[in-house]
């Protein structure tokens, strides 16, 4: 489903991605986990191209993102992305949140449109929500919201860039439920988190990062009871 | 109808001469209830019609009279400009039609001013683009220690002179005259007799620009002819 | 404040106070006459400064070397030299080369241009004032830049930019006190007429202040206003 | 830009532009030593400013009534009506009051209390875009109110500070251009000279608009570097 | 230590404390609970008066807070505070922001003060970082160097309001160990918290918050295993 080979990502002088390779399998849920400024948001980020990359490929169904004359925009529509500060347009409800990309971008009539995003909304415990602003919802409300917005777009991948993180505590339980649910129903998704439990319940397969490269991946429980690299053991003594 | 569209064609048949000028220099040119009165105005109106032409005035900053000239936005401009040497380099002028001559004024209470000699080494005030701008920076030449304040308008350098800014105030005799006439509570009074009487004024006219400058000529000796420059003078002075 | 200052003025101008007053009563038309051409050429030259600095503001963002270039070179200028010199250089130089200009448009035209440059700054530091996650967001959603500027970063920039706009209202309404130097008959022109022959400087600036004062205060007040109430949405 | 407006002006004026040009090279040192006053009145006149500013940008934020009231009227009045109308009435009205004044110390003061106003704003909206929690931090030490302030946040508040006020900066030098109506010796009233003696006004006023532009933009160039070297610590 | 009677609390219409009771003994470790928007920063900011209260009596050590007579900037040296984002002053190195407040207000001369800094410094762990401005410091860094900063004025009380929530999550343990540190030196702490291991293991009590009042309070063991309020129930279930 998705291909990452050999990604070279630098800032200026700060090289931050020091070729990356990786793949993830239709239908599959990879955990990526890492100290802060590992570079794992960035690899996210190449993965749909909101950042460009110096080196390397990236396919995503077998289309090379990374090609010049891809067009990038046809593509992310088929990667949904949610953001660890949710990103909700603020100056629209939540409903039209959900179907703005649809109407403006698919051409897909409002009536359907709205279909859809109540589905959605429904999908997510919100439904009573639809026509509230994003400035009255509490951040968990806000992230189901933002994953609804992505899931509108009808994606084959989901992309989720710690979601969590920016929840209060009592909040990240409502968070991971929906998105343990969206795995069950089979959504490939790729989740940078700090959630040591979501990853080892609902992850196929632990990547650990570290200073611009995957330093060791495996089954949630091999990478979590028995790192192999001194530096995973450090960060996971560190977290767990 | 078909009057008013006789009406229209004869306006449109009489040729009309666009002039500027900056209605802040009365007695030549002012404003009252929103018409354009004075000397000037009355001269050039009465001008128009010896020539048989329909006289529009418009005013505007002084600066921006020239230019008007320049691109034809005006044919003339008559404001009290002193005719001089390098101003020719740029317009051309009519036949002097004033003679008008500066007087110095100061505070009432001044008993220290009373020639031109006594000028040197004080502080004067002139309006922009006057001839009494022009004398004031001569006798800075002549005196380094006089301080000299040229103001845009003549209304500034009297208010300068009242609030003992300045210790004189060098003019066109007519425009102090009228200032001192008009506003009875001043605290100024002229002294002296009138000098540099060859300050003459000029309508401007774009440089080149012989057909107009010929035509203002001759309305302005035809009117001198027959009198109604006399009126007009008498009206004024 | 500028009634203290007229009283003290009056004195100062060492004539009958009562001459003074009778100078204003008697102009008061013209000048609030005046004050409606300051204000119509004022908000004609803001929308035109609006459309202006829309595309001066989006061009210096703009990734496209020429037009970012085009767009500062115009900021700069218009923002670098004094506005009387460009209204001078348009009214008397640049615009009779296109049409036979009068003191009006001439006057909204300068102001215009001169205010798009202003405005193209504010549209630009608005624009970038919008949490950059907002382009994240909706470019990851598949929009391009285009669609990703008008339904989200605009509408946005636009509760940002009010703010300032008003202040730049306000600026523009005070600066077309300029106009008077090429016959328009805005407030200030009258002032200049009405002091010129009557030299009640005092009085005549004095009442021109005032009238300045309350217009610049109404308009802030109703910016006030328009702020508040888009800010509750 | 601005040199093929004079060029095209030139053309318009229908002057031989020679004689222009003769204006203009006479003139030169004479207008240099004009744009000497502008910077030298504008520089001190914002010193005074700052100083102003400093008590009524403190003052408008501050929970005295009076204090407050005070600082919002002085600003409001000066940013609400005409600068030309401000220097006027201080020239002939306010300051005669109280000493014997000339036009050099007038236009100081008058461009000095203008730039107040403004800077109030800059700095009272300076101060509020210091983080919240600065000012609790420090209270929470024990500091006072006044402590907080000096050591805490007005050092930060002077960061954020410097661009609106190197704004500030250009805006005032070009606005000193006004008091040419008082016969303070700066460019714009040497330009007004020459013009009235020549009557050559796209010349003199295109160079006076060049030498106004590049000052601006030196201006500009600095402040930018002063930025940058104060944003890097 | 700190006495806190009957304290009341809205902003505008919102109520935000109804009445709260609340006793910390000298060298006692209260830690605080509750979901968000309960009112437990309110409580801490009234504790040291950087919120005036509306009714009712706050006493550290005697003293009356809320007597008007009372000499507020004088108490709040003896209370210490760390705020969730940290507010170290940016313009100011590690050894300013620790020396600023000893020098400017108490008077200390600078040798003193330093040598007083470089302690504290060491006691959290970053000696070498004292000629760093904070913008070069990672989270958890910030987080002790607050700390530092706050114990130079020698308080008798240390106030923190989630010092760790907004840290990456490798650096949540190096800011509790300083934390556990200085309880064992027996400082008198009340640390509003959702790090539920550090409560139980340091905490001598704790307090459940909800909705602007103290519902529930208690040994840890008993507050976590046993809680006996329906509130507090919900609000565990979530967060454990
Ligand atoms: N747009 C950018 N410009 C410059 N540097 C950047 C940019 N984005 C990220 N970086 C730098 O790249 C490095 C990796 O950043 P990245 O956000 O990928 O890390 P991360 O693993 O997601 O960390 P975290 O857990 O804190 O989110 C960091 O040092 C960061 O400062
Ligand atoms: N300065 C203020 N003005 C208005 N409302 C405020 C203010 N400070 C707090 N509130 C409101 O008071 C309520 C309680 O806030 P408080 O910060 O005490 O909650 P909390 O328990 O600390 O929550 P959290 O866990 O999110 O920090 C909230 O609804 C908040 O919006
Ligand atoms: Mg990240
Ligand atoms: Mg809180």
């Amino acid at each position: 489903m998705i291909q990452v080979i050999d990604v070279y990502k630098s800032f200026g002088q700060l090289q931050v991605l020091k070729g990356v390779n990786f793949q993830v399998a239709p239908r599959e849920v990879v955990c990526v986990i890492g100290p802060s400024g590992s570079g794992k948001s960035t690899l996210l980020r190449c993965i749909n191209q909101l950042e460009a990359t110096n080196s390397g490929q990236v396919y995503i169904d077998g289309e090379e993102l990374t090609h010049p004359k891809t067009d990038i925009n046809q593509i992310r529509q088929q990667v949904g992305m949610v953001f660890q500060l949710f990103n909700l347009f603020p100056h629209k409800t939540t409903l039209e949140n959900i179907t703005m990309a649809p109407i403006k971008i698919k051409g897909i009539n409002k009536a359907d449109a709205e279909k859809l995003a109540m589905e959605l909304l429904g999908k997510v415990g919100l439904t009573d929500k639809a026509h509230v602003y994003p400035g009255k919802l509490s951040g968990g409300q806000k992230q189901r919201v933002a994953i609804a917005r992505a899931l509108a777009m009808q994606p084959k991948v989901m992309l989720f860039d710690e979601p969590t993180s920016a929840l209060d505590p009592e909040m990240v339980g409502e968070v991971l439920a929906v998105m343990k649910n969206l795995a069950f129903e089979g959504m490939t998704m790729v989740v940078v988190t700090h959630e040591m439990g979501f990853a080892r319940e609902v992850g196929d397969r632990v990547v650990f990062m570290d200073e611009g490269i995957i330093v060791e991946e495996g089954l949630p429980q091999d990478i979590f009871d028995n790192p192999q690299n001194p530096r995973t053991q450090a960060f996971l003594s560190k977290v767990l | 109808a078909g009057q008013t569209g006789d009406q229209n064609q004869a306006q449109q048949q009489q040729k009309v001469l666009k002039i500027g000028t900056n209605a802040t220099f009365p007695p030549f040119e002012m404003q009252d209830n929103n018409e354009f009165t004075g000397f000037d105005m009355d001269l050039i109106r009465a001008i128009g019609e010896e020539q048989g032409y329909k006289v529009e005035i418009n005013h505007m900053d002084f600066k921006a009279l020239i230019p008007s000239l320049g691109n034809n936005k005006i044919d003339a401009a008559i404001a009290g400009m002193s005719i001089t040497e390098e101003r020719l380099e740029s317009v051309d002028f009519t036949d002097a039609y004033f003679n008008a001559g500066l007087i110095i004024a100061v505070a009432n209470s001044n008993e220290s001013i009373k020639t031109t000699e006594d000028l040197k080494g004080r502080k004067l005030a002139a309006q922009n683009g006057t001839i009494g701008a022009a004398y004031c920076v001569e006798v800075k030449k002549q005196d380094p220690k006089t301080e000299t304040r040229i103001f845009d308008d003549i209304g500034a350098a009297f208010m300068e002179l009242e609030k003992g800014g300045v210790d004189a105030v060098v003019n066109d005799h007519p425009v102090t005259a009228y200032y001192l006439k008009t506003t009875t509570s001043t605290k100024a009074k002229m002294v002296g007799d009138i000098f540099s009487a060859d300050d003459q004024y000029g309508i401007a006219v774009k440089k080149g620009n012989a057909e107009t400058l010929d035509m203002l000529n001759e309305g302005l000796n035809k009117i001198k002819a027959n009198g109604k420059y006399d009126e007009i003078y008498k009206k004024w002075f | 404040m500028p009634l203290v200052e007229i009283f003290g003025l009056g004195v100062i101008d060492n004539i009958t106070s009562q001459y003074g007053y009778k100078v204003i009563s008697n102009n008061l038309v013209y000048f609030l006459g005046g004050a409606g051409y300051t204000v119509f050429i004022t908000a004609l030259s803001l929308v035109m400064g609006m459309i202006l600095g829309l595309f001066a503001g989006l061009g210096k963002l703009s990734n496209k070397k020429i037009l970012c270039f085009l767009s500062t070179a115009y900021i700069d200028f218009f923002r670098g030299t004094p506005l009387f010199v460009q209204i001078f250089l348009l009214y008397f130089g640049i615009l009779p080369l296109f049409y036979d200009n009068d003191p009006v448009t001439s006057a909204i035209i300068a102001l215009g241009l001169n205010s798009g440059a202003y405005i193209g700054e504010i549209i630009r530091s608005g624009i970038q004032a919008v949490d950059h996650g907002q382009i994240e967001a909706a470019r990851s959603l598949g929009m391009n830049q285009r669609q990703a500027m008008t339904h989200v970063i605009l509408p946005q920039a636009f509760k940002i930019v009010i703010p300032p706009m008003i202040n730049e209202f306000i600026a523009l309404l005070k600066d077309s006190s300029l106009l008077s130097a090429i016959t328009v008959p805005e407030l200030m022109h009258r002032g200049d007429l009405v002091f010129a022959n009557t030299y009640q400087a005092t009085w005549v600036f004095g009442a021109i202040a005032v009238i300045y004062f309350i217009i610049t205060k109404i308009i802030s007040v109703i910016g006030d206003k328009v702020e508040r109430r888009l800010a509750t949405d």
